[in-house]
This record gives structure tokens, C-alpha cells and sequence, in this order.
């Protein structure tokens, strides 16, 4: 089947982001596919190349990275939560003057309609917040 | 493309969290694609429905305005939970937008009728 | 083919209630996260009809340490049988 | 020179509870942000004593739209006002 | 540096947010700088206290084996709210360490003795 | 009086961080010091320099950042909430074999200890969450 999941909070704070990533693996190992990752609202963090975590912890967003880019996942921040919290690629970067970016390459920015375009064409939508 | 019915569950009050305008956000992305749009509030979500709303002194966008727009958007079908304003002591006096008010058993068959459930 | 509901945060947000003022006839629940505390909640669960399934995930009741606490209605599962709720169930609502 | 509680959330977190089980004699509270709800809730408020005082920051209360159904018991501040509340009291703990 | 008295009031369940392990860094803090520590479990903070957590299959750090070092950190007094278990169906038997039950009065007087509440 | 004001949520997601905002700004204005500024968990991400808000919406990382340089105060980000967020200055963007820097000038990364210090040696300790 054809899954899309929605994470609505950033990665150290909720379980959410946490248990979306197992979820994840779960459909990977038992052979669905992922139609769309959407990070949306505090769930942006989770596309953070920046995020460094303690050695005792895991670092959830290398975890996504390693996960998308392993998969070839389509994975998206949505723009507009994105950029009012410092996640941005290069278009946003140079398009705001700022002097870098802070998504993981494995990530896109895009717009909601990419949302509702996952909603029409997944066999199934979960939300994860 | 095909078109399919989401229902919004807007359950968040306005201005504490962002819940409330992520869920209408979404709900215009919904419209603007097209698509048949159930929303309705639930819990303290049809605190966002009152009237008289004015955020300039928390310098925030005035919620209650953008909701006042729904129609503009094609979302004609809007709800609200009767126990939940019950609860809270409102009636549809206190409320800025034209909201059907809906009892629980209502409000099952309208979620059992949608493609898609947003819950927020 | 009907409708899971999963409920992720725990007894203090009142979810439950919220998630029965539309809970269908026959549709089913799935406590994550915090949510799995209302497994150890006999007397707030009592509240749902009988015939509903209610499905706990066996990590996050581990994790808490309420393995010994949950009730006889509830469906301890895995994230294997997670994943196959999610394909058994048309839709998929959650609460959090 | 007692203590001032602060309030931050909706009447749907139960906060005034929590903060009810640790309120002690001629301690006072201020309703802010969600927490302005409480100020519309009279049968909610009507678990503190009377002797108490209860505030509300203005702001928020003018945001939400609910200055027409705030009852009695409740004093309007600024945020001026707030400040000036904290300095009063020699403890503050805050409810979020 | 001057010795005050803080108490921790600790009110959210483990995991499902980071809030528990917040108040506890906290409080290893004060007690490294040698302040006078209290620890009150309160609301779902009570959660924290059960024996057997096992956080290994959602990768975290267990809480529970970090509250049984409080007393290596100089961390004695440690309360729990007895109207908060009860409610939860929790009795001294299901917890894991040596904590002191206490009733909203003792509760509150704890409070007024502190100087400084941080409620997490 | 001697304040200092904790922050634990971040911007855009939740009010507290502008109630801060406006409650420091009040301070300021009534002539009180304001001690330290402790940015905690996710609270961090109101050091974030990387904010880029929309048109219509306040950017209340820069705002913080003004008021902070404007009257050169304390402000200081948890060093273990902040580096798990990706908010890094130099020293911790270096450490961690990074290319940038994500946090506000006028802010800098501090451990705990300021937090305690914070508690012991302001009259008023106030959490915003």
C-alpha cells in the first residue's frame, strides 16, 4: 500500500517524530511504499542537518536523512513552517540574504499542496504529532 | 485530478498555539485544489469561532477574521460541536461566521462520509 | 474496512473523551506513545462499548513500565501489527 | 508578599486543578494567554475561595473576544500591571 | 554562593515528552551547585516513578534508572503526590524508589518553604 | 528588581515566547534589570538567527535579537538543548565539523549552571512555556 506520513513536532521534544521514524522502517521492511514524508509546523526540525545529538541519544534527523536518502524517499518541508523557523535551502537561503543552508540535502521545501496531493493519492494518511 | 472529501477538525484554541491556523491553512490548500471541505470545531476549537476577536496587542493576526474569509474559499460547510460549545457557555449569539451547529451523532456521519480526516 | 483511531496522548489531555463524541459504531483504537497509560485505565475505558477493539503498542507500554497494569480488553501489538491495523482500516484518524 | 500562580492554558488541561492542589492561604492567580478561558468559566473559578485574587491579562482577553463574558471575581491587568504583580509577590510559579 | 531552596515540581509523564527529563537536568544541576533540593512528583510526573520501565525498544534513555541516582546527587528529598497516584491506581508498591507520599497540605507547605518552584 | 525570564517553547508554535517578549520589553521600560535571559528546550529557537518570517507576521527571533543588543543583555541558550535543535555558535559549529553558525550574535550558549545562578541571584525568576 501507499503511505503518507505527517509529522507535526520536532524531534528531542515528542515521542511523535520518534515514533514516525520506526513506523517508517516498519513500511519499508514489510515492502509498502512511502508515497511522501511532510514535515509540517515544528516538524520541519526533523529535515535539520544541523541537529547534533548527545552520545547517549539518537540523532533523529540524521536518522531521517540516512533513511530518505537510503530509500530515495520524497520528502518535504513545508515552506511555509520551514523558513519562520531557520530551516532553508539554498533558494530560500540567497532568496532571504542569509549565508546558509540548514536542511539535509534529502529534503525538499515545498508547498502545501503537496499536502493535499498526498492526501488524494496515498492509500493511506498518518499523522504523526 | 480526483477529488475527495476532507473534513478539518479544528480542536485548538486560537493565538496559544499555532494548531488553530495550521488547520485552516490547510483547509484553504484543501479549497484551492479543488477539493469538497467539511470543517469543524470541536472542543476548544469553537473558541476561534467568537466574535469581537482582536489580536493586534499580542501582535498576531486576528484569527477570527481569516475564518469570516472560509467562504471565499469554497468552504461553505462548516460545523460546530453543540456539547462543546455547550460546555464552554456559548451560543450561536457569540459567534462572528454562519456555523451549523451539529449534535455528536451528526457530526459521526459527516466524518463517516469524508475520504480524509485532519485532526488538529 | 473501517476506522482506526489513535490516541497519543495520556489520560490528563482527555482525548478519549473527544475521540467518543465521534466514535462510530465498530471503529477501533489504537493507544500510542503517552496514550498507552489509558490501557492501564480500566475505569475510563469502561466508557467504550464492548465490542470496539482497543490495541495498545507493546514498545511504549514497555518503555513505561505498565506491562503488569493493563487490562484484559486490551490488544498488546507491535509495530509490525500497527502498520497492518493501518492497512486494515480504511481511514486512520489521530488524536494527539 | 505571598505567592502569585500564573495560569497559561485552557480549562481543557485541568491547570487550575493542579495548581489548586498546591494553592496555599491568600495566594493569588493571573489568568494568561489560553489561560484567559479560566476568567470566562465562573462554575470553574467558583473552586477557589473568594479571598484570593484573581487577575487576567488584558491583551489576551481582548484577543480571544471574551471581554463581554468575563465574570466578576476577575481583575483586568496590563502588562505593566503584570510586571508590577510579579514584583508584589515574592514567588511566582508559573502553570504551563 | 548563597544556598537557597528549590523545588522541582515534575508533572509530565516520561518519554511521550521531553518535559520529565527537563526538570530532572535541572534539579542534578541545582544539587551539583549544592543547593537545597526538593523533587515533587505530581500529575502524570507520578508515571515516572513506576519500577520496570524499559525505554530500550523506542531508543531513549530510561527515566527510571536516572531517578534512582537522585540520592548520589545529594537528591533525598523525594515527594510524589498521594491523591495523583491514587487517581492513577498506583500504590508505594509499584514504585521504584524511596519517595515520600504526600497529602496536598504537606504538599503545600513544602512550597512555602522554597524559594524558588520550578513546574515543569 | 532583578529579573530573569525563562523561555521554554519555541517561536511561531506557541504564545509564551511573545509574552516574553512583551513582558521584557515592559521591564525594560519600568527601569528594572532584567539578569539573564535562559533560553530552554525548544525555547533555544528564539536564538536563532536563520528565523525568516512572513510579511504579514512578527519575527520574533529578531525582535529578541534587538532588544538583546539594544540593552546588552544576558542571554543565554542551554548548551544541551540548543546543539540537539541545530542552534550552534562557533565553537560548537566547529566542534562538530559544521560549516555555519545558526545562533544570534547577541546570544550565547551556556550551560545549566546559568540557570542556577540565574535562580540564585535575580529577585524574580519567571517561566514563560
Amino acid at each position: 500500500m501507499k503511505f503518507t506520513l505527517v509529522i507535526y513536532t520536532a524531534p528531542f521534544s515528542h515521542e511523535a517524530s520518534s515514533t514516525a521514524l520506526r513506523f517508517a522502517k516498519t513500511l519499508i521492511d514489510e515492502g509498502h511504499e512511502i508515497y511522501r514524508l511532510f514535515f509540517f509546523s515544528d516538524g520541519v526540525h526533523n529535515t535539520s542537518r544541523m541537529a547534533v545529538a548527545a552520545q547517549d541519544e539518537v540523532n533523529i534527523p540524521a536518522q531521517w536523512h540516512d533513511l530518505i536518502s537510503r530509500y530515495e524517499l520524497d520528502s518535504v518541508a513545508c515552506v511555509s513552517s520551514a523558513i519562520k523557523r531557520g530551516i532553508l535551502d539554498e533558494k530560500e537561503s540567497a532568496r532571504h540574504e542569509l549565508d546558509a543552508t540548514t536542511i539535509h540535502s534529502s529534503s525538499e521545501i515545498g508547498g502545501l499542496g503537496q499536502f493535499i496531493d498526498a492526501n488524494i493519492n496515498s492509500d493511506r494518511i498518518i499523522s504523526f504529532g | 485530478m480526483k477529488k475527495q472529501t476532507f473534513t478539518f477538525i479544528s480542536r485548538a484554541a486560537p493565538y496559544g498555539s499555532n494548531r488553530a491556523q495550521l488547520c485552516l491553512d490547510a483547509a484553504f490548500a484543501a479549497a484551492v485544489f479543488e477539493q469538497k471541505v467539511n470543517y469543524l470545531f470541536m472542543g476548544d476549537g469553537v473558541y476561534q469561532l467568537l466574535a469581537d476577536q482582536d489580536a493586534e496587542d499580542i501582535e498576531t493576526k486576528t484569527l477570527g477574521r481569516a475564518l469570516e474569509t472560509l467562504d471565499l474559499y469554497g468552504i461553505e460547510n462548516v460545523y460546530a460541536l453543540e456539547a462543546d460549545l455547550k460546555e464552554r457557555n456559548l451560543s450561536d449569539k457569540d459567534l462572528l461566521a454562519r456555523v451549523e451547529i451539529l449534535g455528536n451523532d451528526a457530526a459521526k456521519s459527516l466524518i463517516a462520509k469524508s475520504d480524509r480526516v485532519i485532526n488538529l | 474496512m473501517s476506522t482506526l483511531h489513535t490516541i497519543a496522548k495520556s489520560p490528563t489531555s482527555n482525548l478519549l473523551e473527544s475521540c467518543r463524541q465521534l466514535l462510530g459504531q465498530n471503529e477501533n483504537l489504537l493507544f500510542i506513545e503517552d496514550g498507552v497509560y489509558y490501557a492501564s485505565r480500566e475505569d475510563l475505558l469502561a466508557t467504550i462499548p464492548g465490542k470496539r477493539k482497543l490495541y495498545a503498542l507493546r514498545e511504549d507500554i514497555l518503555a513505561r513500565g505498565i506491562q503488569g497494569k493493563i487490562t484484559d480488553r486490551i490488544e498488546l501489538v507491535s509495530m509490525h501489527k500497527f502498520v497492518e491495523l493501518c492497512c486494515e482500516h480504511k481511514k486512520i484518524i489521530n488524536w494527539f
